[in-house]
């Protein structure tokens, strides 16, 4: 990759391919994993097993007619869709999906992902509030209450993780938890981090799928309080581009943990390729996700702040002190 | 979470429109909203008004059977089981045992599904989706049941003046034990452990829809939502007909008056209703299962009054018949009409999604409330 | 049984006085022979389900429904029939009571066809509100004191009251 | 059942015409508009028994906006006759409407001379592509309906019919 507009170009090729294919197999998962729980059979009648349901799916929502309804603001109406795409899509640039994988090496990484993510939340407001319609408005509100509320813990528990590895670059990171099962965050043994980071782990993961609006925390886009949240107006590819933007954060979501805890490319016993083991871990992440959302009904709004404001915050602030202490005195 | 009253100006009037999800049915609530809070929640009914009571006056007593199934056709046998009891009450046509006891058998066997029914719909509200699929699949086996006996689904219209119209044979019986037993071992497991006991659940319903002895004596409630505010009132014990008085049973009831004192007493009558259907299998005599009963009826003259309890509450017929072959007023006092009709009274001053949850355990059927 | 007979014997004097203010009112004007005549009939409730059943004009609904209430009864329904006939609507008031087994009160009041009026018992019963509004809506009896006497079932703009015996579409 | 020819657009694309046509016959999301027991029979469509989701038409979707197929499960009266025109009007296009049960198809058991309420039959407010029969129709007979619409929209029948015996 001598010459840089072809890393550039080739790269931009391989992440939209990766982010479009993971989008709509990601249905297919969904759907098939949601039949298994529920002791039924997912699609299985389009192709062999239902795999090309997504690919019937994707073309249904393109060709239908978009509609933009009137006493609608078109223009942000418009752009609401495309902008909830980009965050999801720019953090893939950052993400080392192995040792020699990595689209954009940035020194601040892990911080480029999570001011993207603020993003995100201005999206859905905008999509809620552009579509005039009464059920968004109030969807929209809770969006925005429910991911500032889980943006702080997150962000703390990354400074716990920095405090650790020393740096905010994500390879860096990942570097640092390289060689054997006892050098991942999770399990780190020496410094006696193990202590803390179990905490950190399950803060980070209920705020990565609080984040992404998926159930038990899906209030924004409740089916049967809301009609259909945010997404009410939308008619084919406007609700297509969100359903994306919201599985694409997901995956962003999985890389994240699996970076950040699970030690990134690192394999235990160095059996198969970096990247290999990074899928791995990222899509067992992908399955409890999936797993979850059908188990749990859904909270209310002002249980959901309450279990960020004076829980995850607390827990996250004492566990980056302990961190702190730890990593001065030990 | 009640509202302070004073903030009045900026509130907007949001429709829970005749088609929403949570209204399972085309039942409208106007309600005025500021912000997350509901104001005021005032019910709007009749977009399935279908016009039984005017039918019931046209075609002769026996016409009528097949609309009593399509009112509330999640617990269809039980209005059979009301029309019929209050024109043989009105007629004095004595039923045979064995009939009585079929009756009771597919009445219950029909509230099970019912509960059923209601308990994914309600988790169904609440952003569960996995316990439908458990739900229906136990229902799809007394389906399965019923429809060897009855020959439908789910409108049932198996009951005659006088008796049944169909005999249960010995694979309906042996299918029945099997199903009690199957459903004995699901409850603690596959109910209460994964979703009674629920965290998310509980702090879901618990304390919301608080109705007090007061407002349900005032308002008329009945059924389980009567019974959630510690009211001891179920037709089968209050007014007992048929051969309930021979089955023993319990009524549950609860104190607290709650969504989920509601939810609590339909899971247990399903096991009251489970073990009715042992008793009444084990006491199953022989004997004819129809009454001798003349082709047209003309009962005398008067007015009749007959109550059953269906799963949602009391559902009483108030009949006025003059002497000739059709009724000549036939009032139905339909239960979910009044448990509804306190709805406007509690909601107020919830949350939008408390207020779901509290109709959800109100447990309501459309088509009964606008007959 | 003795909670049943106690009620029973209860509402007997109670429904006598209710009559003797009403017999010297029809002695004044005995002469309208269409004045619904003042009774309380026990019946048997394995015949015709009610075990007692009260006649009473329209003035007297009102004091009849706070006796039942101050005796703890609930307001079951509230049925309209409409006897074209004797050119009459009659209305019947069910009560149950939550605590005594198998007992029914059954209040009827017959109106005149062409100013039917009859008074609310909204402020006593509010399950009235609605059962009121529903027989508004499919026979046109109009109930005076209701808060908001509007249709309940039929679209607003309906004209015409279904349940009337001579009303065919 | 021979297929009108519509012609889509201006300029033919024969192949991708049947490609589209074949993709969107085999992700019908169904609009929930449950009205009476028509509606339960849909939601046992549903449920693992007869599990609709094989056919790629288990999304339910509550807002018209994002469904394809309206399934009018129960009666039309005529207080809800407006509703029902503005969530037909709110569907994007290509939208196809089911009448599920005799109450949608023809006002079923409430078509009588006595009959003020109800509006007797669907085909009267816009236009129905499937009727299905029933009262209420079992959940293969819905099955069936969706395979009906499901040959009307590609043409061909994905699987052979059930004759009679």
């Amino acid at each position: 990759m001598a010459n840089p507009i072809v890393h550039a170009l080739v790269y931009l090729i391989g992440l939209m391919t990766f982010a479009g294919l993971n989008a709509a197999y990601l249905v297919w998962c969904e759907r098939k994993g949601a039949a298994r729980i529920q002791r039924r059979t997912g699609p299985c009648e389009v192709g062999w097993a239902g795999l090309l349901q997504p690919l019937a799916d994707g073309l249904k929502l393109m060709t239908k007619q978009l509609l933009v309804p009137d006493g609608v603001d078109a223009a942000l109406f418009r752009l609401a869709p495309v902008l909830a795409m980009l965050p999801g899509m720019v953090a893939l640039a950052v993400i080392p999906f192995s040792a020699h994988l990595q689209a954009l090496d940035m020194e601040l990484s892990a911080l480029f992902i999570f001011a993207f993510a603020s993003l995100a939340m201005l999206c859905v407001l905008l999509g809620g509030w552009a579509s005039g319609n009464k059920f968004a408005i109030i969807s929209s509100a809770r969006a925005v209450s429910q991911n500032l509320a889980y943006e702080i813990p997150m962000l703390l528990t990354l400074i716990t993780i920095a405090l650790i590895s020393g740096s905010l670059n994500l390879r860096e990171i990942a570097l640092d938890q390289q060689g054997g099962l006892f050098h991942w965050n999770l399990f780190r043994l020496e410094g006696w981090h193990i202590l803390t980071m179990w905490i950190a782990f399950i803060i980070f993961f209920i705020c990565s799928i609080a984040e992404t609006n998926r159930a038990p925390f899906d209030l924004a886009e409740a089916e049967s309080e809301l009609v259909a949240g945010y997404m009410t107006e939308y008619s084919s590819m406007g609700y297509g581009l969100f359903m994306m933007a919201e599985y694409i954060n997901i995956v962003v979501g999985a890389c994240l943990t699996t970076i950040l805890f699970l030690g990134g490319w690192g394999c235990p016993f160095d059996v198969a390729p970096g990247w290999w083991w990074f899928g791995l871990k990222m899509y067992a992440l992908i399955f409890t996700i999936i797993w979850v959302r059908w188990t749990y009904p859904r909270t209310q709004i002002y249980r959901l702040l309450n279990l960020s404001w004076k829980v995850m915050i607390p827990f996250s602030l004492i566990n980056l002190l302990i961190t702190a202490g730890l990593v001065k005195f030990l | 979470m009640n509202l302070p009253r004073q903030r009045y100006e900026e509130t907007f009037v949001l429709n829970l429109g005749p088609q929403h999800p949570a209204t399972h049915g085309v039942l409208r609530i106007k309600v005025t909203m500021d912000g997350e809070y509901v104001i005021k929640a005032e019910p709007v009914l009749g977009y399935i008004h279908r016009m039984h009571e005017k039918i019931a006056e046209q075609g002769n007593f026996a016409q009528f059977m097949p609309y009593t199934a399509r009112m509330d056709y999640l617990h269809a046998l039980a209005f059979n089981h009301g029309y019929c009891l209050v024109v043989e009450r009105a007629a004095g046509i004595e039923v045979p045992e064995r009939a009585e006891y079929i009756r009771v058998i597919t009445v219950e066997l029909n509230r099970i599904a019912s509960h059923l029914l209601w308990w994914a719909a309600f988790l169904l509200d609440l952003g569960g989706f996995t316990p439908l699929l458990y739900a229906f699949d136990d229902r799809e086996q007394i389906l399965d049941l019923l429809e060897r006996t009855t020959g439908s689904r789910l409108t049932y219209c198996y009951f005659r003046f006088g008796g049944v119209c169909n005999d249960i044979d010995d694979e309906f019986i042996s299918g029945t034990r099997t199903f009690i037993d199957r459903l004995r071992k699901r409850l603690p497991v596959m109910y209460h452990s994964l979703v009674t006991g629920n965290i998310i659940l509980i702090k879901r319903i618990k304390d919301i829809g608080i109705i007090s002895t007061e407002q349900c004596r005032r308002y008329g409630a009945s059924g389980p939502v009567a019974r959630g505010s510690g009211i001891d009132f179920d037709v089968r014990k209050h007014e007992p007909y048929s051969i309930y008085p021979e089955l023993d049973f319990d009524i549950p009831v609860y104190n607290e008056g709650d969504s989920m004192a509601r939810y609590m007493v339909r899971m247990d009558e399903i096991e009251q209703s489970l073990r009715i259907i042992e008793q009444a299998l084990d006491k199953l005599p022989d004997g004819p299962i129809m009454a001798k009963v003349p082709k047209n009826l003309r009962p005398e003259a008067g007015t009749c009054y007959a109550a059953v309890e269906t799963a949602r509450g009391s559902l009483g017929h108030r009949l006025l018949c003059n002497g000739d072959r059709n009724p000549y007023r036939l009032k139905l006092r339909s239960p979910t009409f009044s448990n509804l009709s306190l709805f406007a009274e509690v909601a107020e001053g919830m949350m939008i999604a408390d207020v779901l949850a509290f109709l959800g355990s109100l447990d309501l059927v459309i088509p009964e409330i606008d007959r | 049984m003795e909670a049943t007979n106690k009620l029973h014997t209860t509402l007997l004097t109670l429904f006598g006085s209710l009559n003797e203010g009403a017999e010297d009112a029809t002695a004044q004007n005995d002469n309208d022979a269409t004045e619904a005549r003042v009774a309380t009939i026990p019946l048997d409730y394995s015949r015709s389900g009610a075990n007692l059943e009260q006649h009473c004009r329209p003035e007297q609904l009102r004091t009849a429904a706070e006796l039942l209430n101050t005796q703890h009864f609930l307001l079951e329904s509230i049925t309209g029939v409409d006897w074209p006939e004797k050119n009459q609507f009659e209305v019947l008031y069910d009560f149950i009571h939550y605590a005594v087994p198998q007992y029914r009160v059954l209040l009827r009041c017959t109106v005149s066809r062409d100013e039917a009026i009859v008074p609310s018992l909204c402020s006593i019963f509010s399950a009235a509100d609605w059962h009121e509004r529903e027989v508004y809506d499919l026979f046109g009896i109009l109930f005076d004191g209701h808060p908001n006497l509007i249709r309940i079932l039929l679209p607003e703009d309906a004209d015409f009251y279904p349940l009337r015996k001579d009303y065919m579409p | 059942m021979d297929r009108e020819a519509i012609p889509s657009s201006l300029v033919q694309f024969a192949k991708l015409d049947t490609l589209i046509d074949l993709a969107r016959a085999n992700s019908l999301w169904p609009m929930t508009f449950g009205l009476a027991c028509c509606a339960i029979e849909m939601m046992c469509t549903g449920g693992s028994r007869y599990d609709i989701s094989r056919f790629g038409a288990e999304v339910f979707r509550p807002s018209p906006r994002q469904s394809d197929v309206m399934i009018v499960a129960g009666t039309v009266n005529k207080k809800l006759e407006l509703a029902v025109k503005t969530l037909y009007d709110q569907m994007p296009e290509p939208k196809w409407v089911i009448a599920m049960g005799n109450c949608a198809i023809s006002g079923g058991p409430f078509k009588l001379p006595c009959n003020y309420n109800v509006v007797e039959g669907t085909d009267l407010l816009f236009p129905v592509d499937v009727y299905i029969p029933g009262c209420p129709p079992r959940p293969e007979a819905l099955l069936e309906g969706i395979m009906a619409l499901e040959e009307k929209i590609t043409g061909t029948r994905r699987w052979p019919r059930v004759e009679a015996a």
